[in-house]
């Protein structure tokens, strides 16, 4: 069987989480690999939740927020740009493959953009196969 | 350079003095421990006690860590080598410390030595600089025509590695850990009390020293010293199990210079660059 | 241990046609803590609302979870269904398996599987959860309106009349704003004047308004239903509760300053009200211009006053006022148009700017509303009036002005009923969208205005042709017939750019908003919430915000009143509840927090050396929890636990 | 017959692929018409080849020669249009099908064939220096790249001597360019061949990376702005004039013959103004020459007026009437200046025709700056 990796996507309420309604209303089909939580800002994500979401076995991390300047709180997203480019660097020279975690900003109106993104970050990951690194062994 | 034991003269008299005429309450230095390569920080609050200062290539503990210690607007002389003097400014930045509350006695020193070891310190494990960056009383004159290369050469070898060896070099390093977190006790940047780690709500990762828990607590560390460590390698020297811990911190330090162009503990009018964004501010940092 | 019930709902067969519901819920039955899960064709419909409330009374749930449509869509409604079954709102969770889950893919099994990952977070998630309970702060009832133009006028006006107190403050002598300049307004031709000056009056006589003019906003604290003010009386150097405007002193003042308000082309004296009809009538000393502030001597008014009110020691005092609401309403500058050298402003004197052709047309203007040269005396032949001077335009502002061609059409007309002479507009495109705009357009062209659709290239005083001589030259291309054209004028009136206040910016930090790129203040959305900010309480009205005409302005200083007043007619505000609070144990003082936020929600306590958050001014959004290294900081409803669960629950399918 | 025409897109999608996309941003406003020096005297209209170009229709081919790419127009564009791109690319597309009119063939077929637009000898080259200056070789400070026109062109060869017999008087260590040099191919890249272009570009560079020259003179603006913002390499390229004022500036050469009150207005060169920005440094010449008015004509510096040479105009024969040299010839002598003084080859060459052809050859005299300088460095 092809292998189907988990993707976890964290989206800001107010551009990405809409966006993504959208992407159903317009009944657009997109990878159903991803799994969303819904943050009220992109700025709300502490970097230790992308090495949680690793630990707990993602093959790959998205984070979506509205564009720089569009932020619902004003200047959230410019600070998560930082965060999470930060982040990134430091999952990279942990030995993470950087391809495994992507942030996109996503406008409430970009459904399209959201499927597009959904589709080739799985792609990706289908491509890396399963995430090792990080992930916690159970058993 | 100065010889150790001018410097040393100089912060005995310049400590007496200081604290005779009120100007500090405290003096930060280092006093004799139990022999002569074996010096502890120390503080000293009366005049007469200046005589009991010490200062030689064994006096490498980074003092700035011991400065949120101390109630808010205490004033507060403390002696800086390189290293320190950017983790007062970086402080200064965070509003930990007021720079009117200090007087910084500067040490422009090389060649210092691990008291583990007894020898020099590789001046590739530390920022590699000789002057401290801000002073307020030079306590041996200004280093100059001092060479130590970039401070990033170190890096190379791990940077070329592929992803999985350097998660097989990181998995072996920190396997070792103890959770005994004399790294972050030596950290001068360092200052939550409680540490995340040691919170029940949220418990970020497992208290006993599982590999799980060392990632996340050593990544999270990593991240949370980002644009803030200065380098001092302190938290490598206190490990006692010989994690190379400043190697991770020398590359997220390298990382945030290229992308926010600014250096930790530099400039006391920057803003520490994670509570920060900038109008060069691009997407491309995120690629 | 939690008491979870778990909701499916099939949105007919919106939900049910791709996720296998029954499947489902059964599957939520096998997870630890769910007592009961159903499903049920429509969850939103009343059966469906009842359906949860039964069970929720029946198995004494203490969590609910609704898979259905997004929470975007029903949340709200469903929220008030659990609350109304007794349990806290905040309990409620909802997991989209419409909008992200059947409409988006075609597999069953697929959708399914997915399902029972989001219900699997869900769970995690939904023990985690607290109940919140939404706060309420007393609300002062009064408002401040800055900017004493017309839509600050008319929302002080309006605020007024439902009983509400209203500090007007304006940092002229006298309110009015730009209208005051002007002779007529289009597209009706009233008198600016004839409909202005009453409501200037009416703001004068209404009790419920303090006038404050000549003031200016020193400092803003506080937030939403509770600000505080500093306000900064600017010193007049005249008693005004003595003063009973007979203006004698006016008249004997020997000093002399250009007049403002008719754009520099008369003088006014040093002490002066800017037009006859100011409000309110009496005096300011310009410390500048008068004769003893600069030499020493005079005191002329002083000595003319028989109320004594002259006061040459009086300096600027402080006003502290508490409001519930603030509207701006500070309205525009004109741009400047000398450096725009090809038109020649400011180098050849048969150059005029919008407002200065205003002042020309007004009868209390320095011509007594004869149009002239600037000799006084001349009228002119012929004039071309030059639109989208600025705007545009790359090169200064790229926005349309969105007034200019109206005005100028105005001015055409006023000028052919004025003057005896030919009117040429130069335009790139008329835009006439308002009510009964196109019509006045239309009614222009009859008039026999010509008009070159050409934007003006160049206005100059030499030419080749000697019937030109003492002309000046506007040239443009015809773009209609492609010919380069030549035109000799007399006057040369520029429709320049609508710019932002050139203090946009500090009034901007002074209330924490936010400026577009040329200046104006943002507003929190551009079609729902155009009189709103990011900054709750704070509205906007006017021209701060855009260009705007006359009737816009208006109905955004109503506008902008009603939404004032949607905070101050309540005596209490709800809070919102999912905001963000600081556990004191642990916040290690770093100031990350207060760095962050876009609100100054949270403030750092010196004495205790933490951060405290202030729940009135916080949003929720969470930044400064994730930027908080000691993990001090809890966002309500999205704490790192509830978070890091709901991931573990999702990722564990 | 029908008249009516209907859009051709597929040449207005030709004329966006070759580097004139700027146009889709085009609102009709007029101003570059307005503007344009040509105006006045041609029925050459900039915004109706906009036009034409944005619907692909017909028409484009007689107006596409008009332009001069003085820049007037770029610089007013409320919308931003990099006009004069429009104009290379309808150029080229046009001119790719063999359309390029009969004078112009003549020069970009000497510049195929010869490196240089003025048919002369490549050998030739240097033969104005009569071996008096010195070659660049590594090592040298400066590389005085000559224009072909100062090389070739009988009056311009006066200003070719003038400037390096400054250049020696200044002490300076500099050299020409062997007769390998070529045209730095600005004429032709605006005529729209931009493949000839590339070859010139590569043969220069070649040249100047060969002998490692780090700063290079030039004396035509044209190609202080091609080498500026066409070439694309790191070396400094400045013009003869910036040189001349701060080496004035710093004391190194002064100026000492009076010119006895003599009254002088200064043209600004399209290239040297508005496409590099210089419009003091010949000022400052003019300024520091004893005995010299400086007297201002009516349109200079941002505003100048164009003398029609630039874009291939200076080998496009004018009618009489047509030729904005006569207009700035009228201007400047309007100001009752003796001496017209500029700083462009093509302008001398454009400006000296109009005083021959007006007869004003008694009343005005044309002169490079450079050949001003040298005057009163002689005294």
């Amino acid at each position: 069987m092809d292998f189907e990796p988990k993707i976890l996507c964290i989206a800001c309420n107010w551009c990405t989480y809409t966006g993504a309604d959208l992407a159903g209303t317009t009944r657009l089909k997109y990878p159903q690999n991803v799994r969303t939580v819904r943050v009220m800002c992109s700025s709300r994500i502490n970097p230790s939740f992308i090495i949680r979401a690793f630990q707990l076995g993602a093959d790959g991390v998205l984070v979506g927020g509205c564009h720089p300047g569009d932020c619902h709180y004003g200047t959230g997203n410019l600070y998560a740009r930082r965060k999470l480019a930060v982040t990134k660097k430091i999952l990279e020279f942990a030995g993470m493959n950087p391809k495994r975690f992507r942030v996109e900003w996503i406008s409430a109106s970009e459904g399209a953009k959201y499927a597009q993104v959904v589709e080739e970050f799985t792609g990706d990951m289908k491509a890396l196969g399963p995430q090792t690194t990080f992930k916690i062994n159970k058993d | 350079m100065t010889a150790m034991k001018t410097i040393e003269e100089n912060l005995k008299k310049e400590a007496k003095q200081l604290l005779e005429s009120g100007e500090v309450a405290v003096v930060i230095a280092y006093g004799r421990g139990f022999d002569e390569n074996h010096p502890m920080p120390c503080a000293i609050t009366k005049a007469e006690e200046s005589e009991g200062l010490v200062f030689n290539e064994y006096c490498t503990f980074n003092l700035a860590r011991y400065l949120p210690k101390y109630p808010p607007k205490t004033k507060i002389a403390i002696a800086v080598k390189a290293a320190d003097s950017r983790a007062v400014v970086q402080l200064i930045q965070e509003e930990k410390v007021r720079k009117e509350d200090l007087v910084l006695l500067g040490i422009p020193v090389t060649g210092m030595k691990d008291q583990k070891t007894g020898e020099v310190i590789d001046n590739r494990t530390t920022c590699n600089l000789a002057n401290p960056v801000i002073h307020d009383i030079l306590l041996g004159e200004e280093i100059h025509g001092f060479k130590g290369g970039s401070p990033y050469d170190v890096l190379a070898k791990l940077e070329a590695m592929s992803e999985d060896e350097r998660w097989a070099f990181w998995k072996k390093e920190f396997e070792r850990c103890t959770r005994c977190f004399a790294c972050r006790k030596a950290c001068p940047m360092c200052y939550c009390d409680p540490c995340f780690m040691d919170a029940s709500r949220p418990r970020w990762a497992d208290k006993s020293p599982t590999p799980d828990g060392h990632l996340m607590y050593h990544l999270t560390r990593f991240y949370h010293l980002a644009g803030r460590c200065v380098d001092c390698g302190e938290c490598s020297r206190a490990c006692p199990v010989d994690i190379p811990l400043y190697l991770f911190h020398k590359k997220v330090a390298k990382e945030c210079e290229a992308l926010f162009q600014q250096s930790a503990g530099m400039k006391i009018e920057d803003k520490p660059a994670m509570v920060n964004y900038g109008n060069q501010d691009s997407d491309e940092m995120l690629k | 241990m939690s008491r979870i019930g778990v909701f499916v709902c099939h949105c007919g067969l919106n939900i049910a046609k791709t996720v296998r519901v029954s499947e489902l819920a059964e599957f939520a039955r096998t997870l630890p803590d769910v007592v009961v899960a159903e499903d049920y064709k429509f969850m939103c419909s009343t059966p469906g609302q009842e359906l949860i409330q039964e069970d929720i009374k029946k198995h004494n749930l203490d969590r609910v979870i609704i898979a259905a449509c997004s929470p975007l869509m029903h949340e709200k409604t469903f929220r008030k269904v659990v609350e109304n079954a007794g349990l806290n709102q905040y309990l409620l969770t909802i997991v989209n398996v419409r909008e992200q889950d059947s409409w988006v893919t075609d597999s069953e099994e697929v959708a399914t599987e997915k399902a029972k990952a989001l219900i699997n977070g869900a769970v995690y998630r939904a023990r985690l959860l607290q109940p919140l309970v939404s706060r309420f702060i007393d609300v002062n009832p009064d408002v401040m309106v800055v900017g004493g133009g017309i839509a600050g006028i008319q929302a002080a006006l309006e605020l007024a009349d439902t009983g509400k107190k209203v500090y007007l403050v304006e940092r002229n002598s006298t309110i009015g704003g730009h209208m005051a300049q002007f002779d007529k307004t289009f597209p009706t031709l009233d008198c600016s004047a004839c409909i202005l000056t009453p409501k200037m009056d009416a703001v004068l006589q209404n009790s419920n308004i303090e006038l404050l003019t000549y003031c200016e906003v020193e400092e803003v604290k506080g937030f939403v239903g509770n600000f505080d003010i500093k306000i900064r009386q600017k010193a007049r150097y005249v008693d005004h509760d003595k003063c009973n405007g007979c203006l004698a002193c006016t008249e004997k003042c020997p000093g002399r300053s250009v007049s403002e308000w008719d754009e520099g082309l008369v003088r006014r004296k040093a002490i002066y009200i800017p037009f006859p009809q100011a409000v309110p009538q009496k005096p300011v000393i310009d410390r500048e211009s008068c004769t003893f502030f600069k030499k020493g001597k005079c005191r002329v008014c002083e000595k003319v006053c028989e109320q004594a009110a002259i006061d040459f020691e009086q300096k600027d005092t402080f006003l502290d006022i508490k409001v519930g609401a603030i509207i701006l309403a500070t309205g525009y500058d004109l741009m400047d148009t000398k450096p725009l050298v090809q038109y020649g402003y400011g180098k050849y004197p048969g150059v005029y700017h919008a407002l200065e052709l205003e002042r020309l047309f007004n009868s209390a203007g320095p011509t007594s509303g004869k149009v002239v040269m600037r000799d006084g005396k001349t009228e002119p032949q012929s004039i071309a009036i030059l639109h989208c001077i600025g705007s545009r335009d790359k090169n200064n502002y790229e926005y349309c002005s969105r007034v200019c061609c109206m005005y100028s059409l105005k001015f055409a007309h006023l000028l052919k009923e004025k003057t005896h002479g030919d009117v040429y507009q130069l335009y790139i495109d008329i835009r006439a969208p308002g009510k009964g705009y196109e019509e006045f357009y239309n009614r222009l062209v009859e008039e026999d205005v010509k008009f070159i659709r050409g934007k003006a290239a160049r206005v100059t005083d030499k030419s080749d042709n000697p019937d030109h001589a003492g002309k000046l030259i506007v040239e443009v291309e015809d773009t209609l017939t492609s010919q380069f054209v030549t035109i000799p004028v007399d006057m040369v009136v520029l429709s320049p750019a609508m710019k932002p206040r050139h203090d946009a910016k500090d009034m901007a930090r002074l209330f924490n908003l936010s400026t577009d790129k040329y200046g104006f203040f943002m507003e929190r959305h551009p079609k729902l919430a155009p009189l709103s900010t990011m900054t709750d309480g704070v509205f906007i009205a006017g021209a701060c915000q855009s260009p705007k005409d006359i009737p816009d302005s208006v109905s955004q200083g109503t506008g902008a009143a009603a939404e004032a007043l949607t905070i101050v007619v309540k005596d209490k505000m709800e809070l919102e509840a999912a905001t963000a609070v600081v556990n004191p144990a642990a916040c290690c003082g770093c100031h990350n927090c207060v760095n962050v936020c876009p609100f100054g929600a949270p403030v750092f306590n010196y004495e205790k050396n933490v951060s405290e958050i202030n729940e009135a001014l916080c949003k929720g959004c969470g930044l400064c929890a994730a930027t908080c290294p000691a993990s001090a900081i809890i966002t309500r409803h999205f704490t790192n636990d509830q978070v890091m669960a709901e991931m573990e629950g999702l990722m564990e399918f | 017959m029908s008249t009516a025409v209907t859009p051709y897109l597929e040449m207005a999608q030709a004329i966006a692929e070759a580097g004139g996309e700027a146009f889709r941003k085009c609102y009709q406003c007029g101003t570059c018409t307005g503007t344009c020096p040509w105006s006045p005297v041609t029925h050459f209209n900039i915004r109706k080849l906009m036009r034409l170009s944005q619907l692909g229709f017909d028409g484009i081919e007689d107006l596409m020669w008009g332009c001069s790419t003085c820049k007037f127009c770029v610089d007013r564009c409320p919308r931003g249009v990099e006009i004069i791109d429009l104009v290379r690319a309808v150029r080229g597309v046009y001119a790719g099908g063999g359309l390029l009119p009969p004078p112009l063939r003549a020069f970009v077929g000497s510049l195929t064939a010869r490196g240089n637009p003025w048919s002369g000898d490549a050998p030739k080259r240097n033969d104005w220096a009569q071996d008096k200056y010195p070659l660049f070789a590594e090592g040298k400070e400066y590389l005085y790249w000559t224009c072909c026109t100062v090389c070739y062109d009988p009056r311009n060869v006066l200003v070719a001597k003038a400037s390096a017999e400054i250049l020696e008087k200044s002490g300076l260590s500099w050299g020409l360019p062997g007769t390998d040099a070529q045209c730095c191919g600005e004429s032709v890249r605006k005529v729209g061949d931009l493949e000839l272009f590339e070859k010139l570009k590569a043969n220069n560079l070649g040249i100047i990376n060969a002998k490692d020259a780090k700063k290079i003179i030039t004396i035509s603006p044209h190609c202080l702005a091609t080498f500026r913002q066409e070439y694309g390499v790191d070396y400094e390229v400045i013009h003869f004039s910036e040189l001349l004022a701060a080496l004035i500036k710093s004391g190194k050469l002064t100026p000492k013959k009076d010119a006895g009150g003599v009254k002088v207005t200064y043209h600004d060169p399209c290239y040297l103004g508005r496409h590099s920005g210089v419009y003091d440094a010949p000022r400052d010449i003019l300024k520091a020459i004893p005995g010299v008015e400086l007297v201002e004509m009516d349109r200079v510096r941002e505003q100048s007026m164009c003398c029609g040479g630039g874009g291939g105009g200076l080998w496009i024969e004018r009618a009489k009437g047509e030729r904005l040299s006569d207009l700035r010839i009228e201007e400047a002598l309007s100001t009752g200046a003796t001496v017209l003084a500029t700083a462009c080859p093509y302008c001398i060459a454009m400006l000296e025709d109009s005083v021959r052809t007006m007869n004003a050859e008694d009343k005005i005299k044309v002169k490079d700056v450079t050949e001003l300088f040298l005057e009163s460095l002689d005294g």
